[in-house]
């Protein structure tokens, strides 16, 4: 039961984050501070949502895709952010 | 002792086609792999006489609606004998070909040519209408590639308007698979004969199939991608085309109408509409056949005049339940009197090219004089298109005639006599060309002989078969 | 659900046939093909969704995973093809 | 119907309005880069909604081949075309909105028609156990309708070959970065074994050849767009290309000769052959996308 509160609560706050960066995205006017939404914000609130489908669920075998995956995603959010980064400097 | 499959037909020119990709001797390869694949197609012909019941192979042992199923009947047989004759004399044109001529094409086409061979195979075979599907992908995709095969922007643009028209018509096709199945559930032609009958959902899955059919097979509104298509690539490649890729939407167009397609009122709307898309066709491409003033545009627009013939007939495949066997021969006669007559026809004015170095029709050298096999090659092709009696064309013709009488479409019959007439004005130009008397120099130049001996046979078959038109059909006509 | 999805698919495949007639750009009639055929498959896979069976049909997946890689052979010959034309014009 | 929406079908609603939203903005906007990228994203969205309609593995192979495949190529296009998008004559806009609404028309009463019905579905499962393979649109792809499939690596070997024998040499784009090189060098291995692995789950569970094959090839060009050449001989190159084909239609061939009928597995030979094939497949539909990127062997 707690753990499933706690799961709840954790997509909660993920769900809040995805949102911040998403309107971050829209909103913010100069490519850097967008990037700075798009990788952070994102990459936090979707580090939460793992880690309530992480506690959802009691399969070993869920929890290491989960966390693969989880890996996975922070690897290539930090090279596209660092590609965006590099071709705007470039370019700008 | 090896028994007969009918996966040989389709595997042997693939594996054909990789080892003359991979391999130095690319001639000898292709050369022997022709031979054996047209040894294939004649043994199958052969079977068809022999054996009265259509031979039917369910690929792994999966009876439809699992599985696919492979039907060889009379009409396929037929046609299997039709491509192995074009696809035989075209390669050995072809050998000849590029060795004087485009090189580095030479080492690519033989690839698409046994695709092209295992794809038309897989075609005519095929009982599958999803099979079909992949079967006029390969089909249509080394055709696309065939047009561009000599890299030069005019052939380039039209393979590219070919390549999207053609796409669209496969989603069509695929889109209209899908409506059939959604309803019926089924995809092998002979169980959906059976679940089609005192239905009417079809015609709505129709539609999409026959506007893709008639895109592929340049009826009237689509055949604008034919002309620059077919005219701008090498000449092997433009009679494949022109000769035999062109003719599988109308085949499986004749299959749905006679085999799968039950009796309904707005069929025979749909039958009177393509008709007269196909009367027009014949019209407006000889009409514009007749203004070409180069060899290569007149015989694609004479393509499109042609296949006309195949469209005018949907009425009597419609009405022709009874005589259900003599509208398949006029149409198997038709089909293959076209197909040699246009190979021929194409590789011929390859050979004036080759001699003129240009493809207007007022370049061409006088032929008769010079190079008499190349002469009789255009003459006796030239006849059959016409019509002219004891050819191939003339017993097509005969046959359909005498079908729209007994059914009563004379209109159909005269606008195909009509088809006639305008053939002859513009297979006319051509001649008198050949005997125009202002030889210049350059045009005693000799062609390989194996360029003009593969054309002229070509034509001589495509004529000569009229007499023997009694043993081709015999399969056919048993049913 | 299903017949949302059946819609979907009717109007994709009528806005891109729309656009693909309309288009005289190369690149933009390459994406409207590729969006019909999308258009095709959604109607297909929609299609296998729609039975009684447990799980959905099996047999239009197979095919649309066919339909999928004919058609991405199309567009790498297309894409060939144009950037061809575009050196050609250079 | 469609007025009786539970709180799943939200799911369906929001996916289904982005795609079309998604195809509207990439057929309408008048950028072609634009139309690209949100043709990446339509992809994407597909992909998304084939997992909703219980299609995993064509999912994997739409958001793999369909979108980033695709969408890549599309960009390679983009990068090189400079014709305009000119405005189409109204008459044309007007015939195309007419024919464009007719099938509209067409489609709609048609849709009246569907029931719902088995189809082959019951008899696919039914003889499931006979396939060789425990999935059953492998079973499909590879056992019941082989030869569909065995025509299909036909036509992408040949379009490859079909664009290389147009002898086009464009240097494919590739961005030099060192970051990039590490991320790419350090990925490739697991993505070469994380396909292999998709194609082995093909014969229990979802995945399969293509599936892997078009994963591999994904990191493959990925590799090839940090601007490094594949440490690999062009003739092996031209093997693994060429292997799909080959096998699949020797092994074709084999069974016609032995007797058994041409694509035909005995029962007890049904899994390793599938295997067999289904590892020719991975390999080239791999090295065939790559090539289609690279544009030269």
């Amino acid at each position: 039961m707690a753990f499933e509160i706690l799961s709840i609560a954790f997509m909660f706050i993920g769900a809040i984050f995805l949102l911040a960066g998403s309107i971050g995205l829209i909103r913010l006017k100069d490519t850097y501070s967008r990037l700075h939404a798009l990788t952070k914000a994102d990459v936090l609130g979707f580090g939460f949502i793992v880690l309530s489908c992480i506690l959802s669920t009691d399969l070993l075998s869920h929890w290491i895709k989960l966390l693969l995956v989880w890996l996975l995603v922070i690897s290539y959010s930090a090279l596209v952010g660092y590609a965006l980064a590099n071709r705007k400097k470039r370019y700008a | 002792m090896i028994s007969f499959d009918l996966g040989y037909l389709i595997v042997l020119p693939l594996l054909a086609s990789i080892f003359s990709l991979i391999s130095p001797i690319r001639v000898y390869i292709a050369l022997a792999f022709s031979l054996l694949s047209f040894l294939l197609s004649v043994y199958s012909f052969l079977y068809t006489l022999r054996d009265n019941t259509p031979l039917y192979q369910w690929i792994g042992g999966w009876t439809p609606p699992l599985g696919i199923g492979l039907r060889l009947d009379g009409l396929s047989g037929f046609f299997l004998l039709m491509i192995g004759i074009v696809s035989l004399f075209v390669a050995l044109y072809s050998i000849s070909f590029f060795n004087v001529e485009y090189k580095r094409q030479g080492r690519f086409f033989w690839f698409f040519f046994f695709f092209l061979w295992a794809g038309l195979n897989a075609f005519f075979l095929s009982e599958d209408l999803f099979n079909l599907y992949v079967a006029l992908e390969v089909l249509s995709l080394t055709a696309v590639i065939l047009v561009a095969l000599p890299g030069y922007k005019k052939a380039i643009k039209a393979s590219l308007n070919y390549l999207f028209l053609s796409i669209l018509a496969s989603m069509f096709y695929l889109l209209g698979i899908a409506m059939l199945y959604a309803n019926y559930g089924v995809l092998s032609m002979s169980l959906l004969s059976q679940k089609l009958s005192d239905t009417q959902e079809f015609i709505y899955a129709l539609f999409p199939i026959t506007i893709a059919l008639a895109i592929k097979s340049a009826l009237l509104p689509f055949h604008f991608w034919l002309p620059p298509a077919h005219s701008s690539t090498v000449a092997p490649a433009s009679a494949l085309l022109s000769s035999l890729v062109i003719k599988p939407p109308a085949y499986l167009m004749l299959r749905l109408w006679m085999e799968v397609l039950p009796k309904d009122k707005s069929l025979e709307y749909l039958s009177i509409v393509l008709s007269i898309m196909g009367a027009l066709a014949i019209f407006i491409g000889s009409y514009y056949a007749i203004r070409q003033k180069t060899i290569k545009r007149l015989l694609a627009y004479s393509t499109v005049a042609q296949m006309g013939y195949l469209f005018i007939m949907v009425p009597l495949y419609y009405h022709g339940e009874i005589l259900k066997e003599a509208v398949l021969q006029a149409f198997a006669l038709q089909v293959f009197s076209h197909a040699l007559a246009k190979a021929s026809m194409f590789l011929s004015s390859g050979n004036a090219i080759y001699v003129a170095k240009r493809d207007e029709l007022s370049y061409m050298p006088g032929f008769a004089h010079s190079h008499p096999f190349t002469f009789f090659a255009l003459f006796f092709s030239g006849a059959t298109l016409i019509g002219l009696p004891l050819s191939a064309g003339f017993v097509a013709k005969f046959l359909f005639l005498e079908l729209s009488i007994k059914l009563g479409f004379f209109l159909h019959g005269g606008i195909m006599l009509l088809g006639s007439l305008l053939a002859s004005l513009y297979v006319y130009p051509i001649w008198k060309e050949c005997f125009s008397s202002h030889p210049t120099k350059f045009y005693d130049k000799p062609i390989p002989q194996l360029m003009e001996i593969s054309a002229f046979l070509l034509g001589f078959l495509a004529f000569s078969s009229g007499m023997i038109t009694g043993f081709l059909l015999e399969g056919i006509a048993r049913g | 659900m299903i017949w949302f999805y059946y819609i979907l698919a009717i109007l994709l495949v009528i806005i891109s046939l729309y656009h693909f007639i309309v288009a005289r750009n190369y690149v933009k009639r390459l994406i409207a093909l590729n969006i019909l055929g999308s258009g095709v498959f959604l109607f297909f896979i929609t299609t296998a969704k729609n039975t009684n069976t447990e799980s959905p049909d099996p047999v239009p997946h197979a095919l649309v995973l066919t339909g999928i890689v004919v058609a991405v052979s199309a567009t790498a010959i297309a894409v060939s093809l144009i950037l061809h034309l575009n050196k050609e014009e250079e | 119907m469609l007025w009786q929406t539970g709180k799943k079908d939200m799911l369906d609603l929001a996916l289904g309005l982005m795609l079309f939203i998604s195809a509207l903005l990439s057929l309408h906007s008048k950028d072609t880069m634009k139309s690209g990228v949100f043709f990446i994203i339509f992809g994407f969205l597909s992909g998304l909604i084939w997992v909703r309609l219980e299609a995993p593995d064509v999912a994997l192979v739409e958001i793999i081949l369909g979108s980033a495949i695709t969408g890549l190529l599309i960009f390679k296009l983009v990068k090189g075309s400079k014709q305009k998008d000119l405005k189409a004559f109204t008459f044309t806009r007007l015939w195309a909105g007419f024919i464009s609404f007719l099938i509209l028309i067409f489609m709609l009463f048609h849709l009246t028609t569907i029931e719902r019905q088995d189809r082959i579905a019951s008899l696919v499962f039914e003889n499931l156990h006979k396939s060789g393979v425990d999935s059953a649109v492998n079973a499909v792809l590879l056992n019941f309708r082989g030869y569909d499939t065995l025509l299909e690596v036909g036509v992408i070997t040949l379009a490859i070959f079909g664009l290389l024998s147009l002898g086009l040499k464009r240097e494919a784009y590739y961005w030099d970065n060192p970051l990039l090189k590490g991320f790419s060098r350090l990925s490739l291995p697991f993505i070469v074994f994380f396909s292999l692995y998709i194609t082995y789950l093909g014969t229990f569970s979802v995945g399969g050849a293509f599936q892997g094959g078009a994963l591999l090839a994904g990191g493959l060009v990925l590799f090839a767009l940090a601007g490094q050449a594949l440490p690999l001989k062009a003739s092996i190159i031209y093997i693994f290309t060429m292997a799909g084909l080959g096998v699949f239609s020797l092994i074709g061939l084999l069974y016609a000769l032995l007797g058994y009928g041409f694509l035909t597995y005995p029962l007890e030979l049904s899994t390793i052959s599938i295997m067999i094939i289904e590892l020719s497949i991975w390999i080239s539909t791999a090295f065939l996308l790559y090539t289609a990127y690279s544009g030269k062997l």
